[in-house]
């Protein structure tokens, strides 16, 4: 699966995108992101406010207990400030 | 007519907004222009990043939604990415309609929505070319987009 | 800054959103126009009657009344009288805030009390010369101008 | 006392404006509209819908409970349709 990051989420990851085989019991993006943070202290600081992160799988937003199997690119990122 | 785009380009408001285009039956026609604050002379401007491709996709989402609950004719947004200096427009939003409120409504909702949903994300570019912070998100904002949800 | 006009002549719409300014704290442009619809080609367009002196000075009062209610920079309104073709911009009302909201509302605000409170009156101006009837004011003008009292 | 008309009541009426002296009784816009609907058929058709009719003093809006006796202008005309 490839994986995005943007913003602050992408400067503390230290990586704008990445491929990941994703461990068998990874199902939501909750799960993702909880995983993620035991992968090293950058996506450990990058991810510490959990329910904070945003995600989108496959260019659409989807809820932290949304399935993300099936997707092809899934992105974190913050709160959209954009307008 | 949903006509959506996200360019690094200066945004030629007038040229975005007559993009509109008009027929016989336009009786109203609103537009809203985001601008770039300087907050005090302190910033040269915002850098804007964004998701390629969700961001058009999201924002095209939004305006026809807007499309399908008002009555209006059309709907242009335009987006700014990158570098966006004080005083230059980040966004550029307008609709029309044969009556004013459907325009007014479908212009407010494509920028509450935008605010929240859109992927960009705002950091500060400081006079002396150093990036300050990432500007933080609003809970004004999710309070707006969830007035459309409610009311 | 409030600025507004009664005028014969075409509307420059973007000259008259452009003459708001800005300044480094401007966020945010919400502007207005109201056209001249040709319904269904019947129409070559509408004559507009007017009040001269209180048409100004109402839609200066009602300017004034957005302004003290919302935290705008700038409103500016102007509103043309005598024969106006169909596709004609009839009025243009725009404002300037730091902020989305405030400039979004003076805006319709603006444009819900001129509807029911600027002396003008609209009659129809057939395709063959001729006058049709005059324009009958619309209950929901009224119920959108009640709005901002009651809400 | 100056008296204008608009729109349809001047068509009406067939004047754009007059001078007219009011008599003591008349004190309020709905007095000044009831006395005119008694001075002509002209009048008496512009008028027919009373409560229709909005009223200006010295180019401010009053309601027809309003007295009008210090005005130098008066204005009678049908709800607005500008915008």
């Amino acid at each position: 699966m490839k994986l995005k990051y943007f913003a602050w989420v992408r400067e503390r990851i230290g990586v704008e995108e990445e491929e990941r085989d994703l461990p068998a019991h990874v199902n939501t993006a909750g799960d993702l992101i909880h995983w993620l943070k035991g992968e090293g202290e950058n996506y450990a600081y990058a991810l510490e406010k959990a329910d904070f992160i945003r995600v989108a799988a496959d260019q659409k937003h989807v809820r932290h207990d949304a399935s993300i199997r099936e997707a092809d690119v899934v992105a974190l990122f913050p709160p959209m400030t954009g307008g | 007519m949903i006509a959506v785009s996200v360019t690094s380009e200066p945004l030629a408001t007038d040229a975005i907004v007559a993009s509109l285009g008009a027929d016989g039956d336009t009786g109203a026609v609103a537009s809203f222009v985001g601008l770039c604050r300087g907050e005090g002379g302190r910033l040269k401007g915002l850098e804007l990043e964004h998701y390629p491709g969700m961001a058009e996709a999201e924002i095209e989402r939004i305006a026809a939604i807007a499309k399908d609950r008002w009555p209006v004719d059309g709907i242009v947004a335009v987006h700014r990415h990158g570098l966006v200096l004080a005083g230059e427009p980040i966004v550029v939003v307008a609709a029309r309609s044969r009556h004013r409120d459907a325009a007014f409504d479908a212009v407010r909702f494509v920028m509450d929505f935008l605010k929240t949903n859109a992927p960009f994300w705002k950091r500060e570019h400081l006079l002396d070319g150093t990036f300050g912070g990432w500007i933080e998100a609003k809970s004004r904002d999710d309070e707006a987009t969830a007035r459309w949800v409610s009311g």
